[in-house]
């Protein structure tokens, strides 16, 4: 393709060209490096969100305990609410398709590489942006989903933050599923039809759907916030007119598809994971892939369910009961073809494998709690008590937190080259998963004794104070299992086993390039042939349809040299990062109401999309 | 580029064609404007315009944007978006208005 | 800033599993996005339109007949767009030059309209917190007039780009530019006729 | 541990969370939802009964098959694992049974939200208005010619008569949500709306209650207790409560009542029979007949009273009620007198 040579000296910035080195990961368009950079700070965000947890369960592990002031307390669940949510789960599903969704479909990069550092920049942007309210007046204290006129009438910037903050996590969202969305539908290796493609693929493709039609809703609705309350708009002022059922349903049209945003990924992650270690195909794999499909799709017709008691009578609550209910059909059918997918394999039980079970048995209970909720008389009595603070925390720790260390165990193999220790990872599993039941289970219980959420003290002599001490205990025990893993990472570094490019012999192309892969990822694209391809290149099938390992040698055909002269990566690049610089800027003097401060940030981020608008996006070295 | 080959194949559509385009725009704009003034028809206006601005959406789509000769996948993209904004607005915006549409403020 | 990312991909057209154009697509999925935007402000006009609890109601205060010309402008201005596409795919950068020069001057008395509408509106006592109507009305058309904006100095950029032959693969970037120009065209229409045209109870 | 034991351990889990909706205990559990009274909460109940059922029924087979699968196909050496890809018939009748299931639920569901909302004919009817962060309630028309009578924080109510309360938002509030697990589920104060919500109690108790919908800093100290009592204990407080305020006699009371009108709290509060009638705090005509104030988070008696009118942000964070002695100016004796005062306003 042809270049103009641009002349350096007529450029702000000098194009960067290392791609080693501090500064690299400021520059880098590399969808695996990206992918890492998500990784860590999502890892450092879910343990900011987790002692925010556990300063929250200190101040309820004693009933009219005095640990965390009333104001404290609203701040830490609030933004604990959003760590965990935006910060945390989403992110770390963005972790793991940005580095194995081109790996997966045997392709060189992303789509759009630049677009992809800027997402992840904005999104690290936006996470300081928010959490520097803490030092700035205070944190958001209206709870994650800030219920109209509250979210008004809060005194303090924290608010504001959070209309802000959202918006600019929004706009990294938003770019990352149009980069990912692009990136499956046209980077697919040949061979790579639709429905050969992997599980997580699937996934992360209705998930980035489900993304880029749901967070223009949740835009709009932070900006209606952010003018009533930095420009005394009435979007959401009752005295003038405004209705607070305008937010609820704004916010829940995303928000429920947002829940679903955190789950399918952690879905697709355990399809791949169950297979590998059953030794044997996902059970279903059309099923698997249409229930997906038809949970993203049903998921935008059930957000009236958060709104149950909020008076929207009794048709529309009947209407929305029956659509929630249905849900568990599909959701139903990816458990049964789980069970299936193992039904007749050879479990080997490694620490994945242990991680991916435990969210199918932890899921499960958070899907009939929620099935529960869907009937909306017996909502009435669970809505907004430690009962719905149950379901939420199976579905999204149970599940996707659970789907989420099971897929650093089972890729961290080929991201560094080294396998996580087997004994410590055990040890993480069993103490997560013994905390995580003894710090959940009991808020069922303390929830259906009368327990009300988001209470910062309560007081004795209601029948929950052992099981709030039960569930501080809990919490803390899950703490030390993520300190394990922590020693684990660390330790894995000098330590870890180097156990090749394949090490479980699994099934899907990123185990068939080298460990870490290259910044090519693969030295030739593959052709694909089948659904999981690796295993058909590394097994045949005998008379009996039992898998015959291929000659040895052959699976190495593959051709070892740079067969093609050069292949064209795209440069690294700084515009990214500076464009993205601009929008906490922009946050920033909103909240101040500077004009001064917002115009600046819009100059940087004109600077910076210039920048990129004139660079190419290869340059000849 | 298979863009443009594409475009080739199918007839490039030509400057010509564009402006007649455009002065079919102009008349249906013409005409919202007229009848919204004309007091006799007010029953039946809001499908009237509803109808004549989808046209001109669909004229400015199909041609200008060129939906009516690209690749089918472009226009499932928006055609979706459209679809589900209408979908769960129309039930938003039903629940409000069978429900007395905002909030009366029940004063201070 | 799909957009932008006008430059070759590792992996060129078509090489694309479909054989479609990656930007295109994005652009597409971007729109399809902006949809469910703009469906939002929509809705919440609709909703609020009627519910004046002070200040002017909405059809105290439109004129329709200057919206009409404005309306107008940034509807022909759609053509002179396509006239630019039309005119790179031609080869010939000069006429295309004049066509986005001639789209984005349209576009700019497109926005010098609504700026004398707002002042107008704000002389006649609506202002964004005078009531939801005052809220809904200048959000959402705010929200348009900023796209359009943005279309501006997209346009312009293109101008420049051009003229000191910085635009490589041209007819493609234009034609980027065209869909979201006439995106923004489209959802004027639909503003057009919801806000201004249908009347409101009162 | 064995994966058996992990089995045993959801097991248990499971059997105490049954048991624990058989033993409906009260005493030491005020706001236990699985000790419902009266019919809303009781139909309520016999729906969760039901559908918890379903759900206890559905998680044994399906955890049970998980752990089954997982014991029966583990790893050993010399087995290969058996390569299928699907089962159509058998993934059908997996996906219809559920469905089945639920559209069998569907429809006592229906049923009870439109049971539960549908207004009985001859109702007590109350209004409930939610404040940051305390309730008012008023029965409409059931003062004196017609006026109101106006309460806060404890709800009487008469056993065996429906109770239909009109849930008010104040347009200048904040979303707030009624519950009284006991007698029924919840229903949503939202500002500039009315909600809706019927219980009814058939033995006379006081069953506790507490705000649910995050409504700022306090809204932990947002609970509510509900009185019920025999119709005719409910008349004879009824009746006490149309009459005004005690008119104090001479001595402390009398300096206290001169002190409450002569500072800041005529200014928020009403106490019938005096000028102090303003309405943005709770109607005090009748306080010292209540046994709990603030939002039921403390006791009414002579010390927490002090405490509240020297300094109520203290007692409650971000009360409205501006604190007595440092804003309004009230001397330590002022306070003593107010309270003696509002002390005996029976
Ligand atoms: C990962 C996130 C996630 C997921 C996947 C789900 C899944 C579901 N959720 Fe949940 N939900 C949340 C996250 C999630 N939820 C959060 C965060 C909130 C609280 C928000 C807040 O207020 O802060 C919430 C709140 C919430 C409510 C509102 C409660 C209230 O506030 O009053 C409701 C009500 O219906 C609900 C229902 C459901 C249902 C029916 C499903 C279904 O998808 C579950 C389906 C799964 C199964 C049913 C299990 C497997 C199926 C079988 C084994 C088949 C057989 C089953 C049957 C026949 C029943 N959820
Ligand atoms: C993915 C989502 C997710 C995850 C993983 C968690 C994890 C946890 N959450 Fe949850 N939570 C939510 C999402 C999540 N939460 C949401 C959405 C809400 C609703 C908010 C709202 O109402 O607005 C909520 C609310 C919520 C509440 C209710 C608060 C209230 O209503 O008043 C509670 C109470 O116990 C709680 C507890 C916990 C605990 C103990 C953990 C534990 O699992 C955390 C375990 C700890 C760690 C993983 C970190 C380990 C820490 C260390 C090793 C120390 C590190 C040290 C330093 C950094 C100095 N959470
Ligand atoms: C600015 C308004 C305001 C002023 C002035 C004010 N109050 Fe209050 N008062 C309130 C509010 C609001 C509450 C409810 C607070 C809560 O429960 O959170 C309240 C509650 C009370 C209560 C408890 C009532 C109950 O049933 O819960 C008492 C007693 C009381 N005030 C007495 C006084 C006295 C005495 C003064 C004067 C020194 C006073 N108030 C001044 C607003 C005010
Ligand atoms: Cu009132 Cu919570
Ligand atoms: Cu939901």
């Amino acid at each position: 393709m042809a270049t103009v040579a641009v002349d350096q000296r007529r450029r702000l910035f000098a194009r960067p060209r290392a791609t080693t080195g501090p500064a690299s990961w400021f520059s880098t368009v590399d969808h695996k490096k990206i992918g890492i950079l998500y990784g860590v700070t999502a890892f450092v965000f879910l343990l900011i969100g987790g002692a925010e947890a556990l300063a929250i369960r200190t101040q309820l592990a004693t009933p009219n305990n005095t640990v965390l002031s009333a104001n404290t307390y609203n701040q830490f669940f609030t933004m604990h609410g959003l760590t965990m949510i935006f910060l945390v789960v989403m992110p770390l599903g963005a972790a793991f398709m940005n580095y194995f969704g081109p790996l997966m479909i045997g392709a060189r990069d992303v789509a759009f590489p630049r677009l992809n550092a800027f997402s992840y920049w904005v999104f690290v942007l936006g996470g300081i942006f928010i959490y520097s309210s803490f030092f700035l007046g205070g944190a958001p204290d209206g709870g994650w989903f800030g219920y109209a006129p509250l979210n008004e009438t809060l005194p303090g910037p924290g608010m504001t933050f959070y209309s802000l903050g959202l918006q600019i996590l929004g706009i990294a969202s938003l770019a990352g599923a149009v980069n990912l969305i692009i990136t499956i539908i046209n980077m697919r290796a040949p061979g790579m039809t639709l429905m050969r493609m992997p599980v997580f693929i699937w996934m992360t493709l209705v998930t980035q759907f489900l993304l880029l039609f749901a967070m223009p809703i949740i835009a709009v609705a932070l900006f209606q916030l952010m003018f009533d309350r930095v420009w005394q708009a009435n979007f959401f002022n009752p005295a003038n007119g405004g209705d607070p059922l305008l937010w609820q349903h704004l916010f829940w049209l995303f928000g429920h598809p947002e829940v679903y945003i955190m789950i399918l990924p952690a879905m697709g992650i355990v399809s791949e994971i169950l297979p590998t270690f059953a030794r044997k195909p996902i059970f279903g794999y059309a099923a698997v892939v249409f229930s997906g499909i038809a949970i993203g799709f049903m998921g935008w017709g059930v957000w009236a369910h958060h709104m149950f008691a909020a008076g929207l009578g009794p048709v529309a609550n009947s209407a929305f009961a029956l659509s929630t209910m249905f849900i568990a059909v599909p959701t139903g059918v990816k458990i049964f073809n789980w069970i299936g997918t193992l039904w007749g394999g050879s479990l080997h039980f490694r620490t994945p494998m242990l991680f991916a079970l435990g969210f199918i048995a932890q899921f499960i209970i958070g899907g009939l709690s929620g099935v529960l909720h869907s009937i909306v008389p017996s909502d009435y009595q669970q809505t907004d008590t430690y009962f719905i603070v149950a379901h939420f925390h199976y579905v999204l720790f149970g599940g996707s937190i659970f789907a989420l260390f099971g897929a650093f165990y089972y890729w961290w193999p080929k991201v560094f080259g080294r396998l996580l220790s087997e004994g410590l990872g055990k040890l993480h599993f069993w103490l997560m998963f013994i905390g995580f039941n003894l710090a959940f289970f009991p808020m069922h219980i303390v929830g259906l004794k009368g327990m009300p959420r988001r209470i910062y003290t309560y007081p004795s002599g209601m029948g929950w104070d052992f099981l709030n001490f039960i569930e501080t205990i809990g919490a803390f025990t899950i703490a030390v299992s993520v300190l394990v893993f922590i020693v684990n990472v660390i330790r894995t570094r000098k330590h870890g086993e180097e156990p090749g490019d394949d090490p479980w012999d699994a099934r899907t192309l990123e185990w068939a390039t080298s460990s870490p892969p290259a910044a090519h990822n693969f030295d030739e694209i593959p052709i694909v042939t089948s659904r999981d391809d690796l295993w058909h290149k590394k097994y045949v099938e005998d008379p009996e349809g039992q898998p015959v390992p291929v000659i040895a040698g052959g699976a190495d055909a593959q051709v070892e040299e740079e067969g093609h002269g050069h292949i064209h990566l795209p440069s690294p690049s700084y515009f990214p990062f500076v464009a993205s610089l601009g929008l906490p800027v922009i946050g920033w003097g909103v909240v101040y109401n500077k004009p001064g401060v917002m115009i600046l940030g819009g100059i940087v981020i004109l600077l910076g999309v210039f920048g990129w608008a004139l660079e190419p996006s290869v340059e000849e070295v | 580029m298979s863009q443009a080959e594409h475009l080739q194949e199918h007839g490039h559509p030509t400057p010509r064609k564009y402006v007649g385009v455009a002065i079919v725009l102009a008349i249906l704009t013409a005409i919202e404007v007229t009848i919204s003034y004309i007091d006799s028809l007010r029953s039946i206006l809001v499908y009237v315009l509803l109808v004549l601005a989808l046209v001109k959406f669909e004229l400015v789509a199909a041609w200008f944007m060129h939906l009516r000769f690209d690749n089918a996948i472009f226009k499932r993209l928006f055609v979706t978006g459209i679809v589900t904004a209408l979908l769960v607005f129309g039930v938003v915006l039903t629940y409000f208005f069978s429900h007395g549409g905002p909030a009366p403020s029940l004063g201070g | 800033m799909s957009a932008q990312e006008a430059q070759v991909t590792p992996v060129s057209d078509h090489h694309t599993s479909t054989g479609l154009d990656s930007v295109k697509m994005a652009m597409w999925a971007f729109l399809g996005s902006e949809c469910l935007f703009f469906g939002s402000f929509i809705s919440t006009y609709l909703l609020y339109r009627n519910s004046v609890t002070a200040g002017p109601k909405p059809h105290d205060v439109y004129n329709i007949p200057f919206t009409s010309v404005s309306s107008f402008v940034l509807l022909m201005s759609s053509l002179t767009m396509v006239l630019a596409l039309s005119a790179i795919q031609r080869d010939d950068p000069r006429q295309m030059r004049v066509w986005l020069l001639a789209t984005a001057m349209l576009g700019m008395v497109f926005i010098s309209g609504q700026i004398y509408e707002f002042t107008s509106f704000v002389d006649e006592g609506l202002h964004l917190s005078t009531s939801t109507f005052g809220s809904s009305f200048f959000v959402l058309t705010g929200f348009h007039g900023a796209h359009v904006t943005v279309g501006i100095l997209m346009l312009l950029t293109l101008v420049g780009m051009s003229f000191f032959g910085k635009l490589e693969r041209g007819s493609r970037t234009v034609e980027m530019v065209g869909l979201y120009w006439h995106f923004v065209d489209i959802v004027w229409i639909v503003i057009f006729t919801v806000v201004y045209l249908i009347p409101s109870n009162h | 541990m064995s994966i058996s034991h992990r089995g045993k351990r959801w097991l248990y889990a499971l059997v105490g969370l049954l048991a624990l909706g058989l033993t409906a205990c009260s005493g030491d559990e005020p706001q236990n939802v699985l000790a419902p009274v009266g019919k809303y909460a009781l139909k309520e109940d016999r729906l969760w009964d039901l559908t918890f059922m379903f759900a206890a029924v559905i998680f044994v087979i399906v955890e049970g098959v998980l752990v089954f699968t997982l014991v029966k196909f583990r790893h050993r050496p010399g087995r290969e694992a058996a390569q299928f890809h699907g089962n159509t018939k058998l993934e059908i009748i997996l996906t219809l049974i559920p469905a089945t299931i639920l559209a069998g639920i569907a429809i006592p569901t229906v049923k009870t939200i439109f049971d539960v909302a549908e207004k009985p004919a001859n109702a007590l009817e109350v209004t409930v208005v939610g404040h940051q962060f305390w309730w008012e309630f008023r029965y409409t028309g059931l003062g004196p010619d017609g006026t109101d009578v106006v309460t806060a924080n404890e709800l009487h109510i008469p056993t065996g008569q429906e109770v239909y309360l009109t849930l008010e938002g104040k347009a200048d509030d904040v979303n707030h949500s009624f519950w009284v697990p006991r007698l029924a589920g919840t229903q949503d104060v939202v500002p500039g709306r009315e909600n809706h919500l019927l219980m009814r109690a058939d033995t006379p108790d006081t069953y506790w209650g507490q705000c649910k919908e995050y409504c700022g800093l306090s809204h932990a100290n947002m609970r509510q207790r509900v009185i019920a009592e025999t119709p005719a204990d409910f008349q004879t407080w009824l009746a006490e409560q149309q009459k005004p305020g005690v008119k104090p006699t001479g001595g402390v009371a009398a300096a206290g009542q001169k002190a409450f009108l002569a500072n800041a709290c005529v200014g928020c509060h009403t106490i019938g029979g005096t000028e102090a009638a303003a309405e943005v705090g709770p109607n005090l005509t009748h306080l010292a007949s209540r046994k709990v104030f603030a939002g039921a988070l403390l006791e009414l008696n002579k010390e927490n009273l002090i405490k509240w009118v020297s300094d109520a942000p203290s007692v409650k964070p971000g009360s409205r009620m501006p604190s007595g002695v440092k804003d309004l100016g009230l001397s330590p004796q002022d306070v003593q007198d107010i309270v003696t005062y509002l002390l005996t306003l029976k």
